[in-house]
């Protein structure tokens, strides 16, 4: 007898799970999993926290607010960032103090895990949505933080 | 139509030449028609995945993806043949062709509406079920000749799968037959005509035959949830993993017409063929019959992407007892059945 | 049981095991290796001890000695001891191997020959499990030098 | 003379060996599995690791511990939360220090959702791996809202790196409440759906039942933990027996079961959805006010001494060994990883089933490679 209701059994299972993939079938006008990527830009945004790469805001008067304390470079497990300094005398005090020349970013060797920006003492650098970082060649993923003729804003201290 | 060209021929050539002549051109057509429905029925198939799966599917070449598998076939087309050094060079070249010949030439007897039937033979369920049952040689052929263990796996487990489910799809048939007395497609369709579609006529056994008739024609064609051929997780691709390009083109073009052949055989042989539903379009002359042949192949071959996109696959000596231990015996039974039911005339 | 207790039971089957609970959450007892099976089969056996989950496998690189780590719980009683052998021998360093009283040791054992070179005796199956047989040297040891790949902070 | 003796007395066969791996889509990664197969029968397994060996032990020896964090993300990346957590208790073990309530119950509540999220793409695999396709796209569905959920918090969908050793690096988002207790109802709908789609079915529960049997004494024996220990009927849940965070704030049950078949260990995960969500359930709405980390040093020292932490990763038992000599880098690292242990028990309980067996076993021991390798 078990034999018919082995039958039985298996038959209804069968077409329970019919009926869940079925659902979905007449349901699949309505919405779709997945994304259409490339024709989605524009309305594709990011959540705040996103880890893209790592920026350094400058403002509008082409200040930013890195005083090279290198605790970025430090923290980083990777390497990925090389602080290029230099020191510069200060106008007002006569004193020399610490100067970015380059604040170099190798986001090729980046694993996002966020330990610079944590080790940042003056927010000077910031993660950025931005998540296409494809390129044809691997030094285009060097970059160099600090935009040219950049300073430190005034007041920042670490 | 085919009756003008038959006599323009005919008056322009001598009669030898001209009939060769006419067969190459149905052959031309049919390779023609075939080839491209077996590309739709591809991209049948992955635009009914993708919605099972709350997905699009392919929508990038073409409006709604219409071209994509066009695209596809031309790349395949384009592509290298690669091989491996120590293949049987014959029989590995030779494999793709017996699969996908066998399943073009299932396709020349169905009747597809009163008029449009290549050859309309007498023993043509007797045909189908011996052609179809030589595409698994190419399978096997295939795969040993490949000289690559899962491979070799796959073949086997093809002809095990084939041998098996090949009695209950042709004991299914059989019951059929046992109603329509006739072998004869055309003909089992004309019956269909006056009682109703024999799914109808024959009630429960023949209920029971279309869904046996159903699971042994989905292990037929190596579809999922009898996949073992191709078994993806566990074989990599089974008996074509070394085939590409075209070669692999046509094993994988040989599965949806195969799909299509057993479709086909179930509308014909349990949903009246080309007759439509209570004869609705029974006084339209114009109205071509043909439409309903394919809207019922279309709606099986559904059923068989439903399965495919929602079981999981059987294992090998699973799929052994599922034929020997349930399909076979509720087979022979409903066979029984089925002549009891006929002798004394309970036919509906 | 409280580490005492274990520590009772344990010391009275060999003079040559060295206790200390310093530095460590877990007691800890450093055997021998002639005695490292012996201790390991009773550890497993005695009826109020039954070690018989052996959770951690650890080969360490002391310098002077290499040492193998064995962390115990027992699954019913739920107390815990750490095993520990030290082999002085840098050049051919070969100890017992604990494999057929706790079958996770094969791999674990198979790990540790891998990285530190220690060899197992009686092991079914000592081979490099992570690196290529024709690998040189053992990557764990702290006096392994790779120039090319290893990058010195 | 039973039917095997017969026919292994008048046939002789041959066994030949055949690579699964390191590319075959049921090894998940790059493992190579080494089988002796008699037609169809496997008569022996042998894995073959490292192809994806990266040598964590040995950088850890080199980085500060604020840099091991980031590491473990990539070891069972599935589980990456827990696997940093693993770490910064082991750290604040060894400075002896008591992160705030509000941590401990946001690194539950992660915690507990990457489980989810982890069984949600084994569910799917294992769908997939028994050749029912769509539960892959079922499953990613509901990870998808998990993986939405860290994002926004954590910064990161995979590889999270929220923890710090004294806390967490930032407070949860503002939505990150409402977004949970959506997901929460959202996926009590979902779980009796996978239930009639998969687990209900006649061909799965075939393939399944009955098949990879490990018993309770091998599975202790081979290490096993997690829910390949509990589906044999181990009780080897840390967050019961040693348990950490806020798992002693909280009700929920281990799921155990006694068959020790491949049917059980995936029963056991599909329950275990059940009872993360019960976990959440209860701390989500009593998120405690207050600090989200205790300030470290920025150099931080362990103490000379040795240090074991435990957890509960989705897989099994994760431990972490620290061999501290008092100096910013630990003198060794070990990481006891859950898979790399129930890995070693396929050979024992796969032989004498067939290919497909295998795969199914694989699937249920839920096997993520860079964890084995490390």
């Amino acid at each position: 007898m078990s034999y018919f209701s082995d039958i039985y059994n298996g038959i209804k299972t069968l077409l329970t799970g019919m009926r869940v993939t079925g659902g979905y079938f007449l349901n699949a006008r309505k919405g779709t999993l997945t994304q259409q990527y490339p024709d989605n830009r524009e309305t594709l945004k990011m959540f705040d926290r996103f880890r893209g790469e790592v920026v350094m805001p400058h403002d509008e008067n082409n200040e930013h607010q890195c005083t090279g304390c290198q605790k970025c470079e430090i923290a980083c497990p990777n390497g990925s960032i090389e602080i290029i300094w230099d020191r510069a005398i200060v106008e007002e005090t006569g004193k020399k103090k610490k100067k970015i020349d380059q604040h170099i970013y190798h986001l090729s060797m980046c694993t996002m895990c966020g330990l610079c920006i944590e080790a940042c003492p003056t927010d000077a650098i910031v993660w950025a949505q931005n998540f296409e970082n494809s390129v044809y060649d691997r030094t285009q993923l060097t970059k160099v933080l600090n935009q040219p003729g950049s300073k430190v804003k005034d007041g920042i201290e670490d | 139509m085919t009756k003008s060209i038959h006599d323009w021929l005919f008056s322009i050539l001598p009669e030898g030449i001209a009939s060769i002549t006419e067969m190459v051109l149905i052959a031309v057509a049919y390779l023609a028609l075939f080839a491209i429905a077996g590309l739709y029925l591809v991209l049948l198939e992955r635009k009914v995945a993708a919605w099972f799966q709350l997905r699009l599917g392919p929508n990038r070449v073409g409006p709604f993806g219409i071209f994509q598998t066009m695209a596809d076939a031309l790349k395949l087309v384009s592509k290298e043949l690669t091989s491996t050094d120590r293949v049987d060079k014959f029989l590995y070249n030779l494999a793709p062709y017996f699969v996908i010949v066998t399943a073009l030439l299932a396709m020349t007897i169905f009747p597809f509406s009163k008029q449009l039937q290549a050859f309309d033979i007498n023993i043509g369920m007797f045909f189908l079920l011996a052609i179809s049952s030589i595409g698994v040689i190419g399978i096997l052929v295939g795969g040993w000749a490949s000289n690559n263990k899962y491979a070799l796996i796959g073949a086997m487990r093809s002809g095990l799968q084939t041998i098996s489910y090949e009695l209950s799809v042709g004991l299914s048939i059989l019951t059929m037959v046992l109603l329509t007395g006739s072998l004869q497609l055309s003909e089992i369709i004309e019956i269909q005509r006056t009682g109703g579609w024999l799914i109808w006529q024959g009630h429960i056994p023949a209920i029971i035959a279309f869904m046996i008739f159903m699971i042994a024609g989905t292990a037929e064609t190596n579809r999922a949830p009898f996949d073992l051929v191709e078994a993806e997780s566990e074989l990599g691709a089974g008996f074509h993993t070394e085939y590409s390009g075209m070669k692999f083109a046509y094993f994988f073009l040989a599965e949806f017409i195969n799909m299509f052949i057993i479709a086909s055989i179930a509308v014909v042989l349990f949903f009246g063929g080309w007759l439509s539903p209570f004869g609705i379009t029974e006084g339209i002359t114009w109205f071509p019959e043909v439409f309903w042949f394919f809207i019922k192949v279309l709606l099986i071959i559904f059923l068989m992407m439903w399965f495919r996109w929602t079981f999981p696959r059987l294992r090998v000596d699973q799929l052994l007892t599922l034929e020997w231990k349930y399909l076979l015996p509720i087979n022979l039974v409903n066979i029984v059945f089925m002549a009891i039911v006929i002798w004394l005339n309970w036919i509906l | 049981m409280t580490n005492q207790e274990i520590q009772h039971i344990i010391a009275s089957w060999s003079d040559k095991l060295e206790f200390t609970e310093e530095e460590s959450e877990f007691l800890n007892v450093i055997v021998p290796k002639e005695e490292l099976y012996t201790i390991c089969e009773q550890l497993k056996a005695n009826t109020d001890l039954k070690f018989d989950y052996l959770f951690c496998l650890t080969g360490i690189d002391w310098g002077s000695a290499l040492g193998v780590i064995y962390h115990l719980e027992s699954t019913t009683f739920r107390h815990n001891i750490v095993v520990k052998v030290k082999i002085s021998d840098r050049e051919n360093p070969i100890v017992d191997t604990v494999s057929d009283i706790w079958l996770t040791a094969e791999f674990h054992e198979m790990e540790v020959f891998d990285f530190f070179g220690i060899k197992f005796n009686n092991h079914p199956n000592l081979k490099r499990l992570f690196l290529p047989a024709e690998w040189e040297g053992y990557p764990l040891r702290k006096d392994y030098v790779d120039e090319v790949n290893m990058v010195i902070k | 003379m039973s039917k095997d003796q017969i026919i292994k007395s008048n046939f002789k066969t041959e066994e030949y060996f055949i690579n699964m791996g390191p590319q075959h889509p049921a090894t998940h990664g790059v493992l190579r599995l080494i089988l002796t197969i008699d037609g169809e029968i496997i008569r022996n397994i042998e894995p073959d690791l490292g192809y994806i060996h990266r040598s964590i032990e040995k950088m850890c020896e080199r980085d500060s511990y604020q840099q091991i964090v980031h590491l473990t993300d990539r070891m069972d990346y599935l589980s990456s939360h827990i696997n940093n957590e693993a770490v910064c208790l082991v750290v604040e073990k060894g400075l002896e220090i008591e992160v705030p309530e509000r941590v401990k119950v946001i690194r539950t509540i992660i915690a507990e959702l990457t489980r989810i999220a982890s069984h949600c793409l084994w569910w799917g695999v294992m769908g997939m791996d028994v050749g029912a396709l769509t539960t892959y796209f079922y499953a990613f569905r509901d990870r998808e809202m998990i993986n939405d959920i860290f994002e926004e918090t954590c910064g990161a969908r995979l590889t999270m790196n929220y923890n710090i050793p004294g806390g967490l690096m930032f407070d949860i988002h503002p939505n990150f409440v409402k977004r949970v207790k959506d997901f929460i109802t959202h996926f009590k709908t979902k779980i009796p759906e996978y239930d009639r789609l998969l687990t209900g079915n006649v061909i799965f529960q075939k393939r399944t039942k009955g098949i990879g049997i490990l018993t309770k004494e091998d599975a202790i024996s081979f290490g096993a933990s997690g829910p390949v220990a509990r589906a044999s009927g181990v009780s080897c849940d840390i967050r019961k027996i040693h348990s950490y965070s806020a798992y002693d704030q909280v009700n929920f049950n281990e799921v155990l079961f006694t068959e020790g078949d491949s049917l059980s260990r995936y029963k056991v995960r599909i329950q275990e959805l059940w009872e993360s969500l019960s976990i959440i359930e209860q701390l989500i709405d009593n998120i405690p006010e207050g600090d989200i980390k205790v300030q470290t040093k920025a150099v931080i020292k362990l103490p000379k001494g040795e240090f074991y932490q435990r957890v509960e990763t989705a897989r099994g038992e994760l431990g972490v060994y620290v061999n501290s000599t008092g100096t910013k880098n630990p003198y060794r690292l070990k990481f006891r990883s859950p898979g790399f242990s129930n890995l070693s028990v396929l050979n024992k309980i796969a032989k004498g089933y067939k290919i497909g067996d295998l795969v199914a076993i694989m699937s249920t021991i839920d096997i993520v490679v860079p964890d084995i390798d490390r």
